[in-house]
């Protein structure tokens, strides 16, 4: 595990201020938070008059809060046809108007993490993504360990855990540590980076009674910190550490593919619930002259994703399609960036509606003769 | 008589309550012969004939609306023996339809909603209705044997033709068949649906002098013993003005002018002495004496 | 209509047994190259399984989870010559039949085995029940009503309407109009109560599309949805696209849904798909006498029309 | 955006009867309201549903669908095709929250001018009375 | 990027007296793909077209839009415009300003910007428009004639003598139709048997007519230069073949009815021939009135023909022909003068109607041509001619004028005259229309010549008196109202379409009018064309006409049909069904939606992933397509496109109106 983060501040926030916090800083931010929608979880940007939706009971939501900083449907520019000075037209061309400050609230360390490694696709090397960088720098991520982690949960089978820190401005710790936070009971707010500090330092944590650490309580914090950290995964301890990018590279032409991907539906589900996946594609919408581009989620499991003008298809089978985004997962990325593209949050497992998913991969794959 | 009572909303209109009581009178008689009920509209008003139809299209409306409005919660077909009150509340029947500027200012100024407006009918539908023939297919006590009679439908039952839908308007029948029906002999007459001058007879008495006399005239010449009708005025004027006609025709008629419900509440049995037909001016109880049906 | 179901492990583990020496007979005698069916998945859930040598053919399970309905992947194969066997219970049976009606693969090619069917159990709910449960469930056939598949509820075609061969006794079938209470339900709100409704449950959709993936009348080369010019269905995943999406697909399977239910299950986010199959399904019946095609007809029922149709102009 | 302005009725006509019938009402010279923009199509038959879900969709506050009476069709069946398709839609656009005045069908034939002009009258007033139609958000 | 040229057309103060087409041009430039936008006067006309082919040789236009007119008026216009640039004349589309928009509205401020929206929608529409090309089709060498009038027989001789073979079908047992009961033709008093009867014995004869009487049409389908018709030959009780038309049958039959040729005045038989000179000289069995067939018993038509031609148990057949061009000459029926209750026709015997009066001053007539009263068959000394009778008559009859009652009951009035020289002949007319060829003089001649008295009134009413009739009128020149006594009145009454045209034109997918005329393609360009092209239309099937108008639409009719024929091929719309083969996924439910069985599989070998693979998808027909594009919608694919229309065209229209611009020119 890489070396512990260290705090920039820590106060505590009672469970039951939680509400007052969110509604306090829906005034000026948009906020996303995990809520039930007719019984089933989401993340979802949520106005002041739906806090009290908020549910931080499940582990999972259906979706991962990676659309607060790659929105599946974004303006990137809107465009008018104007008449020039001449008689003749010309575009008016203005960029997307800018969002809110963001706060996405109620994170799990997992995904977290996912915007921290998405973050580095779009803002390292030779080219960034100006319009993905406004996000972020407007983006407050408050991150919440995890007390008891699913039964798809395998975080732990790469360098997360469910008290990681990585890619969260501030993170919650239960003050009873691992276990359900009981009514009553309070979270440990600690600021990682600046903006967490600042965060926690913001009139919106004033007005939800975010206080202070009591005194002689550091030991105990630290004590909890570690045992969430130290907590182990059910998925993750079956499935071990993820160690197969170098054994892929020599799997590009196995069966396996063919087999494993005979029964996948070409569906988005994986693709739209993971957090770590970030294509897109880029779309028009308009009429008589105005009208916006924007870019909206791809997947690569789309018989059309790779189809060209021409009716070339790079991709034409479920077979490439699934390598890819396995390889790209396991393999293509590890070697980009030195890590895996996936961190663990098990969506993948319990959402594909034919149980083809990642870890399932990993273990095949460990199992298959090179 | 068969079966259960029919009920009837009934409009009398002024003039049947007034000038034309014996109108009233047969009206009532035949439907009470043939079991038929006819209700009194209740707090009727008068239905804007002649002067205020002449004078102001929205009163000309309104009034004949309100009849409608106070007819419409007893759910009744309404009967209007008077031939200009059936015109006028035909009129604003289908009026309703084409002006719904007119509806929202009455509804406006009366407070109420206009609701479908009933089937109105005038007396010569009455008389066709299954109650009425029943009856006179059951049996006529007095049949009108020998008895020629010219129907006089004047102009309003069957005028204009798309505010009334009733009868051909050139060659119209139905009063033509019920004679029949009641054992008269009716009499085919060119001047079956001229006009008698109606309410000229205040102002230009010479005109309808004139029209009326033709009429009764025509009639005469046609080979008929009497006139039916089935409006108040056609009465009056036909009935009040063969005195002076004849002066100005040179030729004297006396022809006896009845409400065509007089000759069927005759047919039917009701003594002549419950008629009041000594209200007529020209005699009209001498004919039937001589026919042996009084 | 609701049913009384009763589940019978017993005679699933006998099918099982029968299905296996069956489907291994089929792939050594050369009958077939494959054969579709289903296996245990990595966490004991019966996944689609598509065996190619009698050895393979020993993992095909047969259990009160088998609900994946199978007869889709026969797209994945429509190109070859080869020959595919595939297992069916009455409603797999329907989407085969569907499939075969779109002439979405030639019947030919086709050995169909099919397995008389004693009630699914939703898998997600199995799942979810603590073990003991669980196994009095699965082994014991002492599930709750709750636990089965919708559309078990509705079910009136148990047995498979195609088939070259039949694994074990026909099950009796309960016929009756087909109802649709929740359909009745959304009738009975307001027009802006529905419009909300649907707002509420349709804007959840992350555009997945496992539904239409996964659903038997939707087998198009291309999905007109996919194509981009025209642009029939628009690429931002906004609330106006969202329901647009559930409104046209629904009404382009309307007379051709065999009310399986399996696009509400496959859903990831819950969105309630059938309120508008069986909205279309009902109406179809009601205006146009059309039943649920369990067997559809060789014309669709908005294929045709008859002189009798209700007067449109009348309906206002 | 439909707010501020007169409701829009989005009308397609069939080339052969309904689209001549409103070429009548204009050539007598029949004075209607402002709101229907006409599409023509060959017949009531290729007006697709999809075409209808997508008028809504886009906003529109009544769509229109006219074609030939029932056995006079131009092409002899399309009318009846689409009445089936069309009847069926029509109970399930009011399913999905749209108001029932907002969707008609009506047959009117090359000479029907009159009639035309009538229905137009007549839905740009039931289309009035109902209001904007709700739009969905979108991105435009 | 595609370059769209936009004419506004102000079609004189049609178009820009109701829309600002200056503002309208403004906003349309700033639409997308549009580089030329331009005002015209009159954009049909010859500058109008000029400028078109100018704009799009000058500015590379390779879309044009225009707006105007309905597109039903000038859109081949503007298509031939287009394609004499040098474009593909599909390339074309056009906005309809004026009927849909400047003639139906009346605020500029509203009517403004939807004539923007429809442009808009237009261009839209335009950006999308694809080069298309005309197919061709066999044209089946036959003509068809529907009804054998005057109209009917002028037609099917003209293109019979142009080298084509022609079917001429009339329903009644013999042709010659309303002119054949005529006695002499206005205004040269010619005797109508006279001329017409040569003309029919050479339709008869003709080596490239066939005759089908006492026969109706069944069923039309196909499409111009192939259209496949049935006819239903009625079970005439007479074998053709071995009759003689001795004319012994009719004699002996013991039935008398009233003659339909007549129009009542006479008696004919049940088993018949209308008239003397009927073609075919075959007579009819009628069977409703046959003695036999009411009771069973009688045949003694059949115990006297020679010929054993009589057949009690014919039965109706039904036979197919092949046509490539149809002409209508279905005739009219006359008003049912009884609607008027105040003229008293059936109730008093001497009020007969025109068509009776013919009857009765016919020589061949019931009467041998001498004029008599119906009711005791003595001579009239006075007759009063009423004219417009239901016509020009909106609360009674029909509005408009049937222009031939004038002539012809002048001409009555003429013949009155000429037979009964002590007679007086009354015509009660509201105006005298004589816009022909030697009409007015005629008229003149009636009046001046012939002493005929014309009085200006139309009758309230006709009553009898002392065994006289009175008519009853206001003179309005005078200004006063008389009563006029004559022995016999005769009615002129309005001609109407045919009571069963809705049906026939149903038959043939052609439209009718209020009153159940046939539509013409336009009005005045297109006068004897219908919109369904290969059928034409002659005489007063298509509206009130006399004589000669009728026998030049005849003509007329038939040197559109002879043009037609005289190609072996012609060119097909291309705005049919087509089917991407690539989205197509061959489940053929299109196919049983078709109207034309135009739609098959076909099986197709493509490249997929490398295999060559075979499949099945749809197959349109060119030659039977009709373009209707049932098929599109039952295409889940989106496989099936129709050209001209397809989806994409559609949706960009649905999409451009209700898209982002919409507020664009009313927000100002």
């Amino acid at each position: 595990m890489a070396q512990s983060p260290v705090p920039k501040a820590t106060r505590l926030v009672k469970k039951a201020g939680l509400g007052a916090w969110l509604t306090a800083l829906a005034a000026d931010n948009n906020v996303m938070a995990p809520v039930t929608v007719d019984g089933k979880p989401l993340f979802r940007w949520i106005g002041a008059g739906e806090v009290g939706q908020l549910d931080l009971a499940a582990v999972h939501t259906v979706n991962s809060p990676k659309g607060g900083v790659m929105p599946q449907t974004e303006p990137m520019l809107t465009y008018s046809a104007v008449q020039d000075g001449s008689g003749g037209k010309t575009l008016d061309i203005k960029p997307a108007a800018e969002d809110r400050p963001a706060v996405l609230f109620g994170v799990r360390p997992c995904d977290a993490a996912a915007i921290d490694l998405v973050g580095k696709v779009y803002l390292t090397g030779e080219f960034t993504d100006e319009q993905y960088q406004a996000r972020r720098d407007r983006t407050t991520v408050v991150a919440i360990a995890c007390a008891a982690p699913a039964k798809a949960c395998f975080c732990t089978s790469f360098d997360l855990s469910p008290g990681a820190v990585r890619g969260a401005d501030v993170v919650l710790y239960g003050r009873s540590g691992p276990g359900s936070v009981a009514e009553g009971d309070a979270y440990y707010a600690i600021a990682y980076t600046e903006r967490g500090e600042a965060f926690l330092g913001g009139a919106a944590a004033k007005a939800a009674g975010v206080s202070d650490l009591p005194a002689g309580e550091a030991d105990k914090l630290e004590k909890i910190v570690a045992a969430f950290r130290g907590l182990a995964t059910p998925l993750g301890k079956k499935l071990g550490k993820v160690d197969v990018a170098d054994k892929l590279e020599s799997l590009f032409e196995s069966a396996y593919w063919e087999k494993v991907s005979s029964r996948c539906l070409s569906c988005a589900t994986c693709t739209f619930v993971c957090p770590t996946c970030y294509c897109f594609g880029v779309a028009d919408t308009g009429a008589g002259g105005q009208g916006v581009r924007f870019r909206y989620w791809d997947f690569c499991k789309s018989p059309q994703f790779m189809l060209m003008a021409g009716g070339h298809d790079p991709r034409p089978a479920k077979k490439n399609r699934t390598r890819q985004r396995f390889l790209h997962k396991l393999n293509y990325h590890h070697n980009r960036c030195g890590e895996y593209l996936c961190v663990g949050c098990g969506r993948c497992v319990e959402s594909c509606p034919v149980g083809l998913h990642l870890p399932l991969v990993v273990s095949d794959v460990r199992g298959l003769q090179p | 008589m068969s079966g259960q009572s029919v009920r009837y909303s009934y409009y009398p209109g002024c003039s049947l309550h007034s000038t034309a009581r014996e109108y009233n009178v047969s009206v009532r008689a035949v439907a009470q012969a043939a079991g038929v009920e006819l209700v009194e509209v209740p707090d009727w008003n008068c239905c804007g004939a002649t002067s205020a139809h002449a004078t102001d299209p929205f009163l000309a409306f309104a009034l004949p609306a309100r009849v409608l409005l106070q007819a419409e919660e007893s759910g009744l077909d309404i009967l209007a023996p008077c031939a200009a009150c059936y015109g006028r509340l035909m009129t604003a029947k289908e009026e309703a339809h084409r002006r719904p500027d007119l509806v929202a200012r009455f509804e406006k100024a009366i407070g109420r909603k206009l609701g479908p407006a009933p089937r109105i009918l005038n007396v010569l539908e009455f008389l066709a209705e299954p109650k009425v023939t029943e009856t006179i297919a059951a049996g006529l006590k007095r049949p009108l044997t020998d008895l020629k009679v010219a129907p006089y439908y004047g102009c309003l039952l069957v005028r204009p033709s798309k505010v009334t839908h009733f009868d051909d308007a050139e060659r119209p029948t139905s009063m033509d068949k019920i004679l029949a029906s009641v054992g008269a002999t009716p009499v085919d007459f060119p001047g079956k649906t001229e006009c008698c001058g109606a309410s000229l007879g205040i102002s230009r008495v010479d005109l309808v002098v004139e029209l009326s006399g033709r009429i009764v005239q025509q009639a005469k010449h046609a080979g008929a013993e009497a006139i039916a009708v089935a409006c108040p005025l056609c009465q009056t004027n036909l009935d009040g003005r063969q005195g002076t006609a004849a002066a100005k025709l040179g030729e004297a008629f006396g022809l006896p002018i009845y409400y065509i419900t007089e000759l069927v509440a005759l047919a039917l049995g009701v003594a002549p002495g419950r008629l009041g037909l000594g209200k007529h001016l020209t005699n009209s109880l001498a004919l039937l004496r001589q026919k042996k049906l009084a | 209509m609701p049913k009384s179901l009763a589940l019978d492990p017993k005679k699933m583990k006998e099918a099982e047994a029968a299905l296996r020496t069956q489907a291994a007979k089929l792939l050594s005698e050369g009958t077939v190259t494959v054969f579709l069916g289903h296996e245990e998945g990595w966490d004991g859930l019966p996944v689609p399984f598509f065996a190619t040598t009698p050895e393979e053919a020993k993992r095909l399970v047969w259990n009160p989870l088998v609900a994946f309905n199978l007869a889709k992947y026969l797209l994945d194969r429509l190109t070859g010559e080869e020959k595919v066997g595939i297992v069916v219970n009455g409603c797999g049976s329907l989407a085969l039949d569907r499939l075969l009606k779109d002439r979405r693969f030639p019947r030919e090619r086709l050995f169909v085995v099919g397995i008389p069917c004693t009630g699914l159990l939703d898998p997600d709910k199995v799942l979810a029940l603590p073990d003991e449960a669980r196994q009095a469930a699965l082994e014991g056939g002492k599930a709750e009503p709750g636990l089965f598949l919708k559309r078990c509820g509705w079910c009136d075609a148990p047995n498979p309407v195609v088939a070259d061969v039949v694994l074990g006794e026909k099950v009796p079938e309960e016929a009756g109009p087909q109802q649709y209470p929740r359909v009745e339900e959304i009738e009975k709100m307001s027009p802006a109560e529905r419009a909300a409704h649907f707002k509420t449950l349709y804007e959840k959709c992350i555009r997945c599309f496992a539904c239409r993936n996964v659903c038997p009348a939707c087998s198009c080369r291309e999905c007109s949805l996919d194509q981009w010019e025209p642009l029939w269905l628009g690429k931002a995943t906004v609330p106006s696209e969202q329901l647009m999406y559930h409104f046209i697909r629904a009404f382009d399977v309307a007379g051709r849904c065999i009310r399986c239910g399996e696009c509400e299950r496959v859903c990831s986010v819950g969105v309630p798909l059938m309120e508008l199959n069986d909205k279309l399904m009902k109406d179809i019946t009601e205006l146009f006498g059309v039943q649920r095609p369990h067997v559809p007809a060789d014309v669709e029922p908005l294929g045709q029309w008859t002189e009798g149709d209700a007067d449109l102009e009348a309906a206002h | 955006m439909a707010t501020s302005q007169e409701p829009v009725i989005v009308g397609f006509l069939c080339n052969w009867c309904s689209y001549a019938g409103a070429d009548s009402a204009g050539t007598g010279r029949m004075v209607q309201p402002t709101n229907v923009r006409i599409i023509r199509v060959p017949c009531s038959g290729r007006v697709n549903p999809r075409f209808i879900l997508r008028a809504f969709q886009r906003g529109a506050d009544g769509v229109l669908v006219s074609g030939c009476h029932p056995n006079d069709c131009h092409y002899s069946t399309g009318n009846f095709f689409a009445r089936r398709r069309l009847l069926l839609l029509k109970r399930y656009l009011e399913y999905l929250g749209i108001e029932p005045a907002r969707f008609e069908t009506h047959w009117v034939s090359a000479s029907e001018g009159q009639k035309w002009a009538e229905v137009v009258r007549s839905m740009a007033e039931r289309v009035k009375a109902l209001g904007p139609s709700p739009k969905l958000p979108s991105l435009l | 990027m595609k370059r769209v040229g936009v004419f506004l057309c102000w079609c004189g103060s049609n178009i820009a007296g109701t829309v600002d087409v200056g503002k309208v041009a403004e906003q349309a430039r700033r639409l997308p793909g549009v580089v030329h936008v331009e005002e015209n006067k009159y954009t049909c006309s010859e500058p109008g077209q000029a400028a078109i082919v100018k704009a799009i040789k000058d500015q590379r236009l390779d879309r044009v839009v225009v707006a105007s007119c309905s597109p039903r008026l000038h859109e081949a216009t503007f298509r031939r415009t287009v394609e004499s640039a040098g474009l593909n004349p599909y390339f074309f589309e056009m906005a309809n300003v004026r009927e849909h928009c400047s003639w139906i509205h009346t605020d500029k401020e509203t009517a403004t910007p939807k004539a923007f929206d429809l442009v808009r929608m237009a261009v839209a529409k335009a950006l999308r428009n694809e080069a298309l090309t005309r197919g061709s089709i066999t044209i089946e060498k036959r003509a068809l004639v529907i009804g054998a009038g005057i109209a009917g027989i002028q037609a099917a001789l003209d293109i019979a003598d142009a080298g084509h073979e022609v079917i001429l079908l009339e329903r009644e047992p013999t042709i010659g139709g309303r002119m054949a009961q005529l006695d002499k033709t206005f205004p040269t008093l010619d005797c109508s048997q006279c001329i017409l009867t040569p003309k029919m014995v050479d339709a008869a004869k003709h080596p490239n007519i066939t005759l089908y009487t006492w026969s109706e049409l069944e069923k039309v389908a196909g499409y111009i230069g192939n259209f496949t018709v049935t006819i239903r030959r009625k079970a005439r009780g007479v074998d053709e073949t071995l009759c003689t038309g001795c004319g012994v049958c009719q004699s002996k039959c013991p039935v008398k009815v009233p003659s339909e040729f007549d129009e009542g005045m006479g008696m004919r038989k049940a088993i018949y021939s209308p008239f003397p000179q009927a073609v075919p000289n075959r007579p009819v069995m009628d069977r409703a009135n046959c003695t036999f067939f009411k009771t069973g018993k009688c045949k003694i038509c059949e115990r006297f023909c020679e010929a054993k031609a009589i057949r009690f148990d014919q039965e109706d057949s039904l036979i197919e022909v092949k046509v490539g061009a149809i002409v209508t000459a279905t005739g009219f029926d006359l008003f049912k003068v009884e609607k008027y209750g105040e003229y008293g026709y059936g109730l008093y015997p001497d009020v007969i109607n025109s068509l009776q009066f013919e009857r009765l001053v016919n020589a061949s007539g019931p009467t041998d041509g001498k004029i008599k009263k119906p009711s005791d068959h003595e001579i009239p000394k006075s007759v009063a001619f009423v004219l417009c009778v239901g016509s020009r008559d909106e609360q009674k009859g029909t509005t408009y004028c049937s222009r031939a009652c004038c002539m012809y009951s002048i001409k009555h009035a003429i013949q009155f005259r000429d037979k009964v020289k002590d007679g007086r002949a009354y015509v009660f007319y509201m105006d005298i229309r004589t816009p022909g060829k030697s009409y007015e003089e005629f008229y003149k001649r009636a009046a001046v010549d012939y002493g005929v008295e014309f009085i200006r009134g139309r009758p309230s009413k006709i009553f009898s008196r002392n065994g006289k009739l009175v008519l009853k009128a206001e003179d309005t020149l005078l200004g006063r109202p008389i009563e006029v006594e004559v022995e016999m009145v005769v009615l002129a009454p309005a001609m109407l379409a045919r009571n069963d045209a809705a049906k026939i034109a149903q038959t043939m997918s052609i439209s009718y009018d209020g009153y159940g005329f046939l539509n013409e393609a336009h009005p005045k360009l297109r006068p004897v064309e219908t919109n369904t092209a290969g059928i034409f239309l002659a005489g007063v099937c298509q509206g009130p006409k006399d004589i000669p108008d009728t026998v030049a639409q005849a003509s007329a009719a038939a040197s559109k049909v002879i043009g037609l024929l005289s190609h072996e091929q012609m060119a097909t719309e291309p705005m049919i069904a087509r089917v991407s083969e690539a989205l197509c996924s061959g489940c053929l439910w299109c196919k049983p939606i078709c109207p034309y069985q135009a739609i098959e599989a076909k099986t197709i070998t493509e490249k997929i992933q490398g295999k060559v693979v075979s499949r099945e998808v749809a197959a349109v027909n060119s030659g039977l397509c009709q373009g209707c594009g049932a098929c599109t919608v039952a295409c889940r694919d989106g496989a099936m496109n129709i050209s001209g229309f397809t989806n994409d065209q559609l949706l960009a229209e649905v999409d451009e109106l209700l898209g982002a611009s919409r507020p664009a020119c009313a927000a100002e």
